[in-house]
């Protein structure tokens, strides 16, 4: 794989652009692999790479049932941080985040991590008393974080509403200096790319529609393209996992829920930071193009139809406007929706299961992008070893039975809530 | 109010639930409307106009009896068995809306098609005001009622205007 | 939008309705002690790409909580019914007092 | 150059009676009402327009309608600017200001346009591969010059100064479109007696048929036809109204443009949104034209055919005198005879080998040059094309020009139709993609079905029409289909993209992307068309690549060695143009964004110098100014006035619940996790509710009424949540219970007063009732009537004081709370808020938000022993998880500062003394007051069980601040528990 560099752009152009090769292969698929990761999204193709680059194992293969990246990581608003609160959640997203700053050099691939920070308002005493709770935290735990006044929310982002007609006065705001973006597209052809140099096949329109079987193990699967053989399977399929994980005969706490996300059209610089609206739904972000990339809340209803409703849509607009009065005159360029798989307690499942050969790596709600990296890595240790990565132990599947739930908003266990 | 062809007043709105238990609803409604003196309102949403007062259906078990201002309470006594009331009386708020530019200000404050017969004239919609619920009464050709909650309704008639400009 | 046929009220958009979610698991009786029982109620899901029974308040009206029928793949509606009726099959009917 | 020199004396749909004054970088120019700005900037001569987003190379006007890629401008000035506008889209009128973008110092001028010099360097995806380096925040310094260059136009940082308004519409038929095949789905639907809205963006109705000439049959049909649908009583005729998307349940997204100029007085609404509910759609949203790709086909100069002739016949303007138009098809020339016939030099290059002889001939009496078989391989030009090369069977030649127009063919527009999912569908004989199957509501007509004559469009919309309404019940008579044959043949599709020069040969013109990038794409594996979108940025411009999708897919498919159905289309997604966020918005902002909700009292509270504080909704007190300098010291002392002598509060936003019925006590006895059975009947208790997992949801107290009837409180915040899981209950789990649930929580306004003066208080305020502890005792419950409305008194205390809580008819609560007030003048009893009664609260170890946050289970909270062993209640088996009995489950505790001077934080951590402060430590404080009372600062907390025992030692660790202190374990009731001034 020839290595990405100023150098070879310049080398390149003199040549007419003739002599890239591709990203990564057109692979067929083989009889059988030693790991088949089903889903090209980010953490399946994170879970490749590792599984090659920390594990030496190889003879591994991602089917992607569309285009690789046409999943959430291709979908979502980018949004990378490390400001949890509960034990189990702050060590993990921290160690994430610890792999996205070094993620571009890793991969040789620029994907564009730009650690603008993010805040969240704050709208009454009570609210910063629970948002310096977090902060402490995440201080003790070895993360950034500040709590900032008014005035310095002020100075940081002066076209915040700060007037007196806000119908929600910004008392302060939490903020963590290293969160920020990334280049969605590039960390899943970084990966891919990456995971194709150490000989991971690729198969896009490869869908897998059954799992075949010998006695109570999984041996392999069932595929658009023919039947593949594996000694391991790891199913990292995002909003779909309930869909493969009956196939499979799993019993999962899973609802497939829609979210939207919003760009406007591009526009010289405005938005430094990811800011994020303490009082209803709605966060925000500038892309490197220019667009303002945001989102709100949940649509609410079970769906696989990967686009919402005009009620969020409105209601995300007031919630912009009611946070940064001067995106009214912005135009709206295009809104579009993910399936995610909404856990009882918003907290991913990764683990081995009670099925022989399957490992599952999904329920990531609408939060992991942030984790990709260090699901992929944990995910190809929990395959490569067969016992979860030390770092993932509190995302058992079993946790639901026995009440070690992992629920950072504390609302419960109807997803629609969360 | 801006538009000379709108206008709005509020009032209060006694009213006065009642509710009957499922399996023997036929029972106590048969009872109430003797008591009452007149026909129920079949259906959600139909209403029933009666001696100072207005029966409206707004759930399968539930009637709403809307005073009329300065009437008497009719005097109702429910079986507990059959049923039971309770007093609304100080809940709601009544606005009172009318004028040739009504629909035009209603389309920008509910979702309720105005030229729908579930709207029409003597016809109740339990629908949401800016995420409030709210009671609609389509009480003329261009005249109608909502009743709202009353925490809400300065919130509610602000918007209403605002609507009216 | 979703527009949903409330039976009491005809169709109206979805924002005036209270999600309620997977209508198809059964809840145990309030003096089920079974764990197993209870945890699968709360947690345990199909989450089908399909047809999904699904529970809906119509909360900015009648109040009625009901049981809809959605693809969740397309969103369209196949049926709305009072979940009260549904339910009540199940539970038996109260003798009209004497 | 005189203005308007480019502008014909005759003809058009201008009102050449009706100048208008505009401005375009600072230059005075002027046009006539029916003008778009950009029709009005070609009458002027104006051919430069705008600078592209990546090489900054010049551009002009490319067509004439939204599809627009290249004349974006900036409307308006200060607050009310905004960038990314298609001039073609801008009804022009008097006092529009305008300006180009993305150029400095000037559009003739532009420094950045150097980066065309770097384009080799900057090809698509080059910053995947580099700015790695040196360090690893490397990139945050490349990014901060990349930000800088990237992004179209500037966003203003001032509030909006204008107003938007949304509204609710509904119609039987709504009819999306209004050309030929729309206004002819609209005649025959309102015939047959439905409903109909027709929804047209232009500002005139009429489509493709306003590029007739103005005197032509198309004209006279159209004028026709929109004066018998302005007289139907049943159309709505929605002008400058452009659908923006389609949502499930048939509900459509409008967005009508009502200022166009942004001049209208502030106040008035520039936009509406309507939201329509439709029972059946027709979709009648034409075709768009696609272009040529060949080297430099993006200079000024160059336009689609359909937009020259639009401008010529439209708007009486001939946009060039030397004219090549480069075709593919019969339709374009129309455009040059109709050039031609208004005086400019053309030569028609049409890529088919065989020219249909009809034609040709005429071509020959219009005085056209034809030339088969030829198509254009560069243009040469700056700011404005000056030759063309055009390679035909005798090989290359080179012709002056100053307007090519291009026709590759026409795309329907079937970006609506994707919005549900509906995967576009191709079909081969118009070489294009048409809308997959409909559902039964939904019908398409026109062009954007394949039907691209002005006779079949007109058939098909008039079928449409006539279906629609009868789906939706309506089969009135159906009016003779109206008729009108232009005599148009189907337009033969360009398929391919054809070898150029050596420039770079553009097809998403706004984002820049050429050939070459297809082709670096295809060669590193980006071939999907999803990835080649993403990877060159290909139709992610403002217009969505209107004009390009096609044209680039078919080279990927040729590069792919694929057909254009296995390369397939990306996903048109809402909106279909952009829309303002503020329209979206409409007036649910600034004080309208949520409703406010008030208690009886708020009106007191604001004149009574209350500092308010939102809560949910709700506005409630949260101190008095009177009582101290700011929040700390007012609190300090509404607790110490409750404790000493008596403090008033507003307690309204209490969630309350009247439950009726034969089995309200076994129903309440279900959903509590104690029991209320047994309450005797004017007796009030706590509560405590569970969820199904087992956690707490929510606590209250509930009092029985009567036999069969309940009062219960919730808490403000959960008031809704529980109201609707009680009827969850009732209606899917117990429908044999006979209960019914009703909010009144707005009927009672609610009050408390607590404090050891409180019983005299309610003697002198209510001297007709007997209030002595023998008539009311402790969770006793008294009911009266005052001034004609209903009372009732509950004894029941948050704070640990003798207290009462006094309900009344809501209209009467303002009456009644000055009358307490008055009456409590001589035992000093004051008003308190929000923040005193949590301060009471603490010191008392009552538990709320702060413990009660979704994670805790009655254990947690002290509260164990009131389930007792009883069973049978929500939540009672998922609470007896294992989790949820470890021994180092975190349980509430009292902590009580060591140090008197020092604070305890609420959100502090806590770790054993000695323990190395890191991690999640043992527990976390959640509450905290000044207690007046032990003198020093006291807090609730969660701390594990098994670390630490009551009296012993704990640190409390608030790393924001930079502080630890010191703090004892104690019983979480710090006052008074033995409860003796409950009876104080
Ligand atoms: C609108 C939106 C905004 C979000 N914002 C953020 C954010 O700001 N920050 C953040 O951290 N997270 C965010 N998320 C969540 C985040 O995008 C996801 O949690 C994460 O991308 C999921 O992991 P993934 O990348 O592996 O998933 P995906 O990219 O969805 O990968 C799963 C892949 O599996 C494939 N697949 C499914 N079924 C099959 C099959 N049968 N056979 C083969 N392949 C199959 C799919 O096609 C897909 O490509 C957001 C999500 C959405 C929808
Ligand atoms: N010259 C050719 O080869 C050729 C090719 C195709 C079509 N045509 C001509 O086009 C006409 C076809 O008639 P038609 O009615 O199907 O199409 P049309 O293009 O005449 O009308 C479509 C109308 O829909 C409007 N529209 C599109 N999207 C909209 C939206 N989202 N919201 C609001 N309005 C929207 C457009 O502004 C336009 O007025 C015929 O006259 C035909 O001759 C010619
Ligand atoms: C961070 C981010 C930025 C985006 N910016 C743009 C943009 O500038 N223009 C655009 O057309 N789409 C943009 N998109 C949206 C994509 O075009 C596309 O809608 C999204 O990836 C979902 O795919 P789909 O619409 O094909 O289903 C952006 C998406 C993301 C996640
Ligand atoms: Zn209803």
């Amino acid at each position: 794989m020839a290595r990405y560099s100023a150098f070879s752009i310049f080398r390149n152009a003199l040549s007419g652009q003739k002599n890239w090769q591709r990203a990564w292969r057109a692979a067929e698929p083989k009889p059988s692999y030693d790991v088949i990761v089903i889903g090209g999204g980010g953490h399946g193709l994170a879970t490749a790479f590792y599984l090659a680059e920390n594990h030496g194992i190889r003879n591994v293969v991602v089917l992607e049932k569309g285009y690789i990246g046409g999943g959430n990581v291709g979908r979502n608003t980018t949004v990378i941080r490390s400001n949890y609160l509960l034990d189990g959640n702050t060590q993990f997203y921290e160690f994430s985040m610890k792999l996205w700053e070094n993620m571009s050099r890793a991969l040789n691939f620029n994907v564009m991590f730009s650690q603008r920070g993010q805040l969240v308002t704050a709208h009454s005493a009570d609210q910063l008393d629970s948002f310096s709770h977090r902060a402490n935290i995440m201080r003790l735990n070895g993360i950034d974080a500040d709590i900032l006044d008014r005035d310095e929310v002020r100075r940081l982002v002066p076209y915040l509403d700060f007037s007196d007609t806000a119908r929600f006065p910004i008392h302060g705001a939490i903020f963590q200096g290293r969160a920020g973006t990334a280049r969605h597209d590039a960390v899943a052809w970084g990966y891919a790319r990456a995971a194709d140099g150490h000989g991971v096949d690729i198969i896009q329109n490869c869908e897998v529609t059954g799992f075949l079987r010998d006695g109570d193990s999984i041996v392999g699967v069932e595929t658009t393209k023919g039947r593949i053989g594996a000694g391991k399977v790891g199913l990292a399929v995002a909003g779909h996992t309930s869909v493969l994980g009956a196939k499979a005969g799993l019993e999962l706490p899973i609802e497939s829920h829609v979210l939207q996300a919003f760009v406007t059209e591009p526009l010289k610089p405005l938005v430094d930071q990811v800011v994020a609206y303490g009082a209803d739904h709605f966060y925000v972000s500038q892309s490197d193009k220019g667009g303002l990339v945001f989102g709100g809340n949940l649509d609410g209803y079970n769906s696989y139809a990967q686009r919402g409703n005009l009620g969020v849509v409105r209601e995300v607009a007031e919630a912009a406007i009611a946070l940064m009065p001067c995106i009214s005159r912005v135009r709206l360029l295009r809104h579009w929706g993910g399936v995610m798989d909404m856990t009882p307690d918003a907290s991913p499942i990764i683990c081995p299961t009670p099925i022989g050969g399957l490992y599952l790596n999904g329920g990531w709600c609408y939060g992991g992008f942030k984790a990709t990296p260090a699901s992929g890595w944990c995910f190809a240790h929990t395959i490569a070893t067969g016992k979860p990565h030390p770092l993932i132990a509190a995302y058992g599947l079993d946790r639901f039975r026995t009440g070690h739930t992992l629920d950072e908003a504390g609302a419960g266990p109807s997803a629609w809530l969360q | 109010m801006a538009s000379p062809d709108f206008s709005l007043s509020v009032a209060d709105c006694p009213l006065i639930q009642v509710e009957g238990w499922d399996g023997t609803l036929g029972q106590f409604e048969s009872s109430l409307s003797t008591s009452l003196g007149t026909k129920l309102p079949a259906s959600v949403g139909e209403t029933v106009r009666h001696k100072g007062f207005l029966v409206i259906r707004v759930a399968p078990r539930r009637l709403w009896l809307a005073l009329d201002d300065g009437a008497q309470a009719p005097s109702l006594a429910v079986d507990p068995d059959l049923g039971c009331s309770v007093s609304l009386d100080e809940g709601r708020v009544r606005f009172r809306m009318a004028g040739a530019d009504i629909a035009r200000v209603l389309s920008k404050c509910i979702a309720v098609d105005w030229r729908a017969s579930a709207a029409a004239p003597g016809r109740a919609v339990l629908t949401s005001l800016h995420h409030v619920p709210v009671l609609f009464l389509r009480t003329g050709e261009t005249a109608c009622e909502l009743m709202v909650p009353r925490s809400f309704s300065r919130s509610l008639s602000d918007w209403i205007a605002d609507a009216a400009k | 939008m979703l527009r949903i046929e409330c039976p009491c009220c005809g169709p109206r958009d979805h924002d005036e309705f209270r999600y309620g979610g997977d209508a198809s698991v059964t809840r145990p009786a309030h003096d089920d002690p079974d764990p197993e029982a209870w945890y699968r109620y709360v947690y345990v899901r199909t989450n089908p790409a399909g047809l999904h029974r699904e529970f809906w308040q119509h909360v900015i009206g009648c109040r009625q909580w009901l049981v809809v029928e959605r693809d969740t793949r397309n969103h369209a509606i196949a049926s709305v019914d009072l979940a009260r009726k549904l339910s009540a099959r199940k539970s038996p009917a109260r003798k009209p007092p004497a | 150059m005189s203005s308007n020199h480019k502008r014909l004396s005759m003809g058009g749909r201008i009102d050449r009676e009706q100048p208008v004054d505009f401005t375009f970088d600072g230059r005075k120019l002027a046009g006539y009402r029916g003008d778009t700005l950009a029709s009005a900037l070609l009458a002027n001569g104006v051919t430069l327009v705008g600078r592209s987003f990546k090489y900054h190379r010049p551009r002009g006007i490319f067509s004439a309608g939204p599809e627009e890629p290249n004349a974006l401008v900036t409307l308006g000035i200060a607050g009310r600017r905004e960038p990314n506008l298609p001039a073609t889209t801008l009804e022009l009128a008097d006092g529009m200001v305008a300006e180009s973008q993305n150029r400095w110092p000037s559009l003739a001028f532009d420094v950045q346009s150097a980066n065309g010099l770097l384009a080799p360097f900057l090809s698509a995806g080059f910053y995947y591969k580099t700015f790695m380096g040196p360090t690893r925040r490397a990139w945050m310094f490349y990014e901060h010059f990349i930000r800088k260059a990237a992004g179209l136009g500037r966003a203003g940082t001032d509030p909006d100064p204008d107003r938007y308004e949304v509204r609710h519409a509904f119609a039987d038929v709504a009819i999306i479109g209004g050309g030929p095949a729309g206004l002819s789905a609209a005649r025959a639907a309102a015939a047959a007696g439905a409903r109909v809205a027709l929804i047209e963006q232009d500002f005139l109705l009429g489509g493709q048929l306003l590029a007739e000439p103005s005197d032509s049959a198309a004209a006279a049909w159209l004028r026709q036809t929109e004066a018998e649908l302005e007289s139907s009583e049943t159309v709505a005729l929605m002008k400058r109204t452009t659908a923006f998307g389609i949502y499930d349940g048939n509900v459509i997204g409008l967005v009508e443009q009502r200022d166009p100029t942004n001049r209208q007085p502030v106040g008035e609404a520039r936009q509406t949104f309507t939201m329509l509910r439709a029972r059946s759609i027709v979709f009648a949203t034409g075709a768009i034209e696609r272009p040529m790709v060949f080297s430099n086909n993006d200079r000024p100069g160059v336009m689609l055919a359909s937009a020259a002739r639009t401008y010529l016949n439209r708007f009486a303007v001939l946009p060039g005198k030397k004219i090549i138009v480069a075709t593919s098809n019969d339709g374009a020339w129309r455009t040059a005879f109709d050039l031609a016939a208004a005086g400019a030099e053309v030569t028609v290059a049409d890529l088919r080998a065989s020219l249909p002889a009809a034609l040709v001939a005429e071509a020959a009496q219009f005085g056209v040059v034809v030339r088969a078989a030829t198509h254009i391989v560069d243009l040469r030009g700056g700011h404005a094309v000056r030759r063309a090369t055009l390679n035909g069977p005798d090989g290359q030649s080179e012709a002056a020009c100053d307007l090519v127009c291009v026709s590759g063919g026409w795309s329907p527009t079937v970006h609506l139709t994707s919005h549900l999912g509906i995967k576009p569908a191709y079909r081969d004989d118009i070489g294009g993609f048409v809308p997959g199957a409909f559902a039964a509501d939904r019908f398409g007509a026109g062009s954007m079905m394949g039907a691209y004559s002005t006779a079949g469009a007109i058939e098909d919309g008039h079928r449409a029409g006539t279906q629609a309404a009868s789906f939706c019940g309506k089969s009135g008579p159906a009016p003779t289909p109206s008729k009108l044959d232009l005599g148009e043949t189907a337009a033969a599709q360009l398929r391919e993209v054809l070898p150029a020069g050596r420039g770079k040969a553009f097809v998403d013109f706004q984002m820049d992307v050429t050939t070459g990038d297809i082709e670096l794409a295809h060669r590193e594996g980006y071939e999907s068309v999803e990835h080649l979108k993403r990877y060159t940025t290909l139709g992610m411009g403002t217009d969505q690549g209107k004009t390009s999708n096609f044209p680039a897919l078919a080279a990927m498919a040729t590069l792919r060695n694929a057909t254009i159905p296995e390369t397939g289309a990306t996903t048109f997604r809402p909106p279909y143009t952009p829309v303002a966020i503020g329209t979206l918005a409409g007036r649910a902002i600034g004080h309208h964004f949520k409703p406010i909700r008030r208690t009886p009292m708020h009106d007191w509270h604001m004149t009574n110098g209350a500092e308010m504080l939102e809560v949910g909704l709700w506005m409630r007190p949260y101190f008095y100014k009177q009582s101290g300098r700011d929040v700390n010291e007012a609190y300090v002392a509404e607790m110490r006035n409750a404790r000493q002598a008596a403090s008033l509060m507003d307690i309204s936003t209490l969630g309350k619940i009247d439950v009726q019925g034969p089995d309200a006590a076994i129903f309440l006895d279900r959903v509590y996790a104690n029991g209320f059975a047994k309450l005797p009947v004017g007796r009030a208790r706590y509560g405590v509710m569970l969820r199904d997992d087992g956690i707490v949801f929510d606590d209250g107290t509930t009092t029985r009424l009567a036999e069969n009837r309940f009062f219960m409180t919730t808490s403000t915040a959960k008031a809704a949540d529980v109201l609707s899981r009680l009827e969850f209950l009732l209606d899917t789990a117990w429908p044999d219970l006979r209960v019914a649930v009703t909010s009144v929580s707005d009927e009672w306004a609610a009050m408390s007063v607590a404090g050891p003066k409180s019983r005299a208080i309610l003697s002198a305020a209510f001297p007709a009732l007997d209030v002595s502890d023998a008539a009311l005792a402790h969770m006793g419950l008294l009911e009266s009537e005052w001034r004609g409305r209903a009372l009732r008194i509950l004894r029941l205390s948050y704070s640990g004081e003798r207290a009462y809580e006094i309900y009344v008819g809501a209209t009467a609560g303002e009456q009644l709370w000055s009358r307490l007030l008055e009456a409590g003048r001589p035992f000093d009893l004051k008003p308190y808020g929000v923040e005193a009664l949590g301060a009471l609260r603490v010191e008392k170890g009552h538990v709320a938000g702060p413990e009660i946050d979704g994670r805790t289970t009655l254990d947690d909270l002290g509260l164990g022993r009131m389930a007792g062993k009883r069973t049978g209640f929500v939540g009672d088996v998922l609470r007896r998880r294992p989790a949820f009995q470890a021994p180092d489950r975190q349980r509430l505790v009292g902590l009580e500062c060591i140090e008197e001077g020092k604070r305890l934080r609420g959100g502090a951590i806590l770790f054993l003394p000695g323990e190395k402060p890191y991690g999640h430590g043992r527990g976390r404080v959640t509450s905290v007051t000044f207690s007046p009372e032990r003198g020093r600062y006291v807090g609730l907390a969660l701390l594990a069980g098994d670390v630490a025992s009551e009296g012993s030692e704990i640190v409390a660790v608030y790393p924001m601040k930079t502080e630890t202190v010191r703090a004892r374990i104690v019983s979480p009731v710090f006052l008074d528990p033995q409860g003796e001034r409950l009876h104080g």
